[in-house]
């Protein structure tokens, strides 16, 4: 029952999933669209589980002193105040409510700035790291150069065939490497899946009995 | 008034995060905790809001799927109470002593995703592709296609040394991957700066009005 | 007199939609009492069959049939008069029921996509040309069957199938302990040198795994990696830092450490004050990793596992700071950050092939393997492929690139 | 220490500055370069503008989190635009949380500007987790996967949904996303539906979809905010990503003169070390 029940699970589960794009009878197709639906249920309770073990973490933080357990409270205090406005405030989640005030105003800067932050990094790189030490990576600095240079109105005004050969580096040399890829990716993705299927890789059922 | 306000403080979170820059503060750290509780916060509700109770909640209490009703009559009425109790079972994990039950749970949905994913998966990247690199050596253009292709595959081939013409075709599979990961590191670079042009024109323009 | 039937035809042509935004401010009945007077009297001809049967080329849900119908003598022929055709459904016989749709003349088949499965339909027909209508051809009944299989998806079946054999027949055969061939990775001697070189220079080696949880194949490809390092720097008594972002790849990693140490037999040099949790939080972590990277000054930086957007700033700091940098990851956005900026890296499957070629596991061993021979299978495909096309068949490219 | 070191050894916050000030400068001083529209984006605008009006909608998958903000809401703003121009109905769904408030955001401020009545024109379906699962069952029917809209509407209560069954029923399908749920919609929807996919991504992803438009598995692309601006040409409605067009150029100028000159001082740092160690020896 602790072992063997969920791996039957989950290769019954995937067997079934699998076999039933090749058959369209509808005795079939009925209880893959109720099994889809499972899926997505499953999804997000395992997503409200990730919500739980958050609070876990820090309430840990804030009980066993540790040194930035201000912060661990700052966290907590802002998930409960958006629970609050979700559930408990009349119009929950309409626009120009305090709940999406807060979501756009707080969480939309926020997430939207840290990622602009690479900008500054990739620059500092630029000038400090990006190397053209080996014909490798002078290859790949070359075409990044045209690329950025091909991809900004400024390009077409320094010569009209920078355009073009941009749009030779994206659709030709581009094309096949990230194909190639495409493909060694694909397979590794369906290997994967198929000893999951098959009980061979069983990470997910995690230590213990 | 109100989006006055509200706007001010979406710059001044703005501002503490680009604050890191010079180096590593409080404030950044402020906006860093509080993004993390507020973001849980609101996927939660909007997790509840649009899936769990009109997908989970009303065909359980309101006995309907879809548009159809079903009434605790029909045969087929607990069948909707099972995602919601396998939903259930996840979290005894909680509880050490019957934490094994919610791997049943697991193993459907781990399985079940590992499943659908297998044909589309085959067709859309692979043989698709294929179908696609099956190209007529009639100009110059398929030529590359075609030995990049398979110099490419090549230089992720592990099961021979690659020496004589794998040896060739794996060098030329590299000088392709170059030139793609070139264009990626190019499109990379623009996505980056697109960001901060967008943080820049929502503190010129939305906030100080200056454009 | 047919000239002046020719202009009257236009001129109703005209009239009638400007009679109907007339009826839209006031109706005026006029034009439609002369209607009549224009009509074409002589009906056309019948369509000459009309047959009727499940759809059955493509497998269906039983949603589907099929029919088809000889064309009207008057169709493309004749007195050529033929606008189009007709198509009715009922579900009892003699009927006429609903009208389906309007076919356009000349074309002799129709595929009915609304039926319901199982349901007996019947079927008629009529040709028109713009005035009246024929007589009636009927057919059927008929039902839309289900089919128990998708033969539009044969070749991904089959292709399947072969691939998976071949995983299967890999991961069996390691299992047993044969020995699978699999090239000896460069990446891995360049991992040896920069280990090699810290030990000279008595500094440290550091070791990322990346940011990716436990469950992601990149940080498992990496713990097996580190498991070889940490049994290099045990040997050389080098200090080997492993700073994690999860708490739970931490656990993990010292476990890796630690047993590494003491098979090579010097569990005394293991230090578990060097496997380090630093923060979840991405720019936190970078922003750690480089303090440590500034303050400790390791002579080798590996990152090996799964990076996003962090690999910049770790790199960056690295070069600076002089280390010999090698990296491996399969998060192709991340790469042409870690090839300008690192000695060496293990670009892509490159990673999963080292971590299958130090650990030996016949699982990872399987993946690799069958998934190599399916490369080949598929470069074989696209040789065919460019065979067929080239003598014109087309029919085998369009088998496996289905939908 | 020669002075190509030094050189390189400047404190990187004067890096920081110089992107800053690049970026800023072109907003107050903008040069209006014209924006080339490339094959991707037009073929995406040709497959949006071949809908017929007011029958059968367009599903336009919001599917994008903050953090992509600045790349993807000027593609949302303009497909909308768009589509409301040509009196297309719209239907928004999204695939990530944070889509949700993004999705209405994009929606309300479009629908308003032009004037589109909700539930006739357009509609938002709201969030739903699981994406291969919901992706896979809108194809057999939608209604299983949205009982109802975002407001809790019943879907088949909604005008502008009446009819509409399943992807059969959808002419085009664009996806929005900066993470993988635009190849989501391509492998669950257009491979076993024959679905037309549209998408637009962020461009860090833009280079590895070039297979994928090949093949046809997609029919347009839009690459980042260059491909937002190109569609907001197209459209004759420049916004936000033709304004950002100009820092666009300057920064990228700025940082392939950082690269250039980073690799001249790093070589001639290396060639000068090697010429004092020959002649130490």
């Amino acid at each position: 029952m602790r072992r063997q029940f969920p791996l039957a699970l989950c290769f019954i589960a995937g067997l079934f999933m699998a076999v039933q794009y090749f058959i369209p009878h509808p005795t079939v197709q009925d209880m893959y669209e109720r099994l889809l639906i499972w899926l997505q249920t499953l999804l997000a309770f395992a997503f409200l589980l990730g919500t739980v073990s958050l609070v876990r973490v820090h309430y840990h933080k804030i009980r066993h002193r540790a040194d930035d357990r201000g912060y661990s409270l700052v966290t907590l205090l802002a998930l409960c105040l958006m629970i609050g406005l979700g559930f408990f405030h009349s119009a929950h989640h309409a626009q120009g409510s305090p709940f999406d005030r807060m979501f756009q105003n707080v969480q939309v800067p926020i997430e939207a700035t840290m990622f602009s932050l690479l900008a500054f990094y990739v620059a500092s790189a630029a000038f400090r790291a990006f190397r053209a030490r080996t014909l490798e990576s002078t290859l790949l600095l070359v075409a990044a150069c045209i690329v950025m240079l091909g991809r900004v109105p400024i390009g077409d005004m320094i010569h009209s065939s920078i355009p073009v050969a941009t749009r030779w580096i994206l659709e030709v040399p581009n094309l096949a490497a990230k194909r190639g890829i495409m493909i060694g990716v694909g397979l590794g993705m369906m290997a994967t899946s198929l000893k999951i299927i098959l009980g061979i890789e069983r990470a997910w059922m995690g230590g213990g009995d | 008034m109100a989006t006055i306000i509200w706007t001010t403080i979406g710059a001044i979170l703005t501002l503490s995060v680009y604050s890191f820059l010079y180096k590593d503060n409080p404030f950044y750290k402020f906006a860093e905790h509080l993004v993390v509780g507020i973001s849980a916060g609101y996927y939660l509700v909007i997790y509840y809001f649009n899936f769990i109770q009109p997908n989970v909640v009303a065909p359980v209490f309101l006995l309907r799927i879809g548009n159809e009703a079903i009434g605790l009559g029909s045969s087929m009425w607990w069948l909707a109470l099972i995602p919601g109790i396998l939903g259930l079972l996840l979290y005894t994990r909680f509880f050490p002593k019957f934490g094994w039950v919610g791997r049943w749970s697991l193993g459907i949905y781990v399985g079940g995703y590992a499943g659908l994913g297998l044909s589309p998966i085959m067709q859309a990247r692979v043989l698709n592709q294929i179908g696609a690199n099956a190209l007529p050596l009639t100009s110059i253009t398929n030529v590359f296609l075609i030995v990049g292709l398979l110099g490419t595959l090549t230089y992720f081939f592990f099961s021979m040394k690659h020496k004589g013409v794998l040896g060739v075709l794996a060098r030329v599979g590299i000088v392709f991957l170059m030139v793609g990961f070139g264009a990626s590191f190019g499109y990379t670079v623009m996505s980056r700066v697109s960001l901060l042009i967008g943080r820049v024109s929502f503190l010129l323009h939305d906030w100080l009005h200056l454009i | 007199m047919r000239r002046v039937f020719h202009i009257l035809l236009v001129l109703l042509a005209l009239i009638a939609p400007a009679a109907g935004s007339l009826e839209a401010l006031e109706a005026t009945p006029i034009i439609e009492e002369t209607e009549p007077v224009l009509l074409d009297v002589v009906p056309p001809g019948p369509p000459c069959s009309l047959t009727v049967r499940d759809y059955l080329e493509n497998s269906d849900f039983g949603d589907k049939i099929e029919i088809e119908w000889g064309l009207s003598p008057d169709d493309g022929s004749g007195a050529c008069d033929v606008t189009g055709y007709i198509l009715s459904r009922a579900l009892a016989e003699g009927e006429v029921g609903e009208v389906l749709d309007e076919i356009s003349s000349g074309v002799t088949r129709y595929i009915d996509e609304s039926v319901e499965p199982g349901v007996e339909y019947y079927y008629n027909l009529v040709s028109h040309d713009g005035t009246s209508p024929s007589g009636r051809v009927w057919a059927g009944p008929t039902a839309g069957r289900a089919n128990l299989f998708q033969w539009s998806r044969f070749s991904v079946l089959v292709l399947m199938v072969v691939f998976f054999a071949m995983v299967a027949r890999f991961t069996a055969v390691a299992g047993k302990g044969a020995k699978l061939f699999v090239r000896r990775i460069p990446g891995l001697n360049a991992i040896e040198e920069a280990v090699g070189r810290a030990t000279e220079m008595g500094r440290p080696v550091l070791y990322v795994p990346g940011i990716g949880e436990i469950d992601n194949i990149m940080t498992i490809a990496s713990l097996n990696i580190l498991s070889h390092v940490a049994k290099i720097t045990a040997r050389y008594d080098t200090p080997l830092i492993v700073p994690t972002a999860r708490a739970v790849v931490m656990s993990a990693a010292e476990e890796v450490v630690k047993q590494a140490y003491t098979e090579v037999g010097n569990p005394d040099a293991y230090n578990p004050d060097n496997i380090r949790y630093l923060s979840d939080a991405q720019f936190a972590f970078a922003g750690a990793v480089n303090g440590i990277m500034l303050r400790e000054k390791p002579a080798a930086n590996l990152y090996m596992g799964a990076f996003w957007a962090e690999s910049l700033l770790l790199a960056e700091t690295g070069f600076e700071a002089g280390a010999i940098q090698v990296a491996g990851t399969a998060m192709v956005s991340q790469l042409p950050f870690f090839v300008t900026a690192c000695d060496f890296t293990l670009m892509g499957e490159e990673l999963y092939a080292a971590s299958a070629y130090l650990s030996r596991e016949p699982k990872l061993l399987g993946g690799l393997k069958g998934s190599d021979w399916m490369k080949v299978v598929s470069i074989a495909l696209i040789a065919a492929g460019i065979i067929a096309r080239a003598v014109g068949l087309e029919s085998f490219v369009a088998w496996f690139q289905t939908q | 220490m020669n002075i190509f070191e030094r050189f390189m050894n400047i404190d990187r916050r004067w890096i920081f500055l110089a992107i800053g000030i690049a970026v800023v400068i072109p907003f107050f001083f903008p040069l209006g370069l014209p924006i080339s529209v490339t094959e991707p984006v037009q073929n995406l605008y040709d497959a949006l503008d071949a809908i017929p009006p007011n029958g059968q909608p367009l599903l336009l998958a919001i599917d994008y989190a903050p953090a992509t903000l600045p790349e993807l809401e000027p593609m949302s703003l303009a497909l909308l635009r768009h589509a409301f121009r040509n009196d297309v109905n719209v239907a928004v769904l999204t695939l990530h949380p944070a889509g949700y408030g993004l999705a209405e955001r994009a929606l309300n401020k479009v629908a308003e500007e032009m004037g589109q009545v909700y539930g006739e024109d357009y509609c938002f379906l709201g969030f739903r987790p699981g994406i291969s699962a919901v992706i896979l069952g809108m194809g057999v029917n939608i209604v299983n996967v949205f009982p109802e809209d975002a407001y809790g509407t019943p879907l088949n209560d909604i005008p502008m949904m009446d009819g509409i069954r399943n992807y059969d029923d959808i002419p085009l399908l664009i996806s929005l996303a900066g993470w993988g749920a635009a190849e989501a919609w391509v492998l669950y929807a257009h491979q076993p539906y024959g679905q037309r996919v549209g998408a637009g991504v962020t461009a860090v992803m833009a280079t590895d979809f070039y297979p994928f438009l090949d093949t046809g598995q997609l029919i347009g692309l839009l690459g980042g905010m260059r491909g937002a601006a190109e569609y907001e040409e197209l459209i004759d409605h420049p916004d936000e990503g033709v304004r950002g067009m100009d820092s666009q150029s300057s920064v990228h100028i700025l940082i392939i003169a950082l690269i250039v000159l980073g690799n001249i001082a790093y070589f001639g740092a290396r060639r000068k070390r090697r010429q004092m160690e020959r002649e130490a020896a």
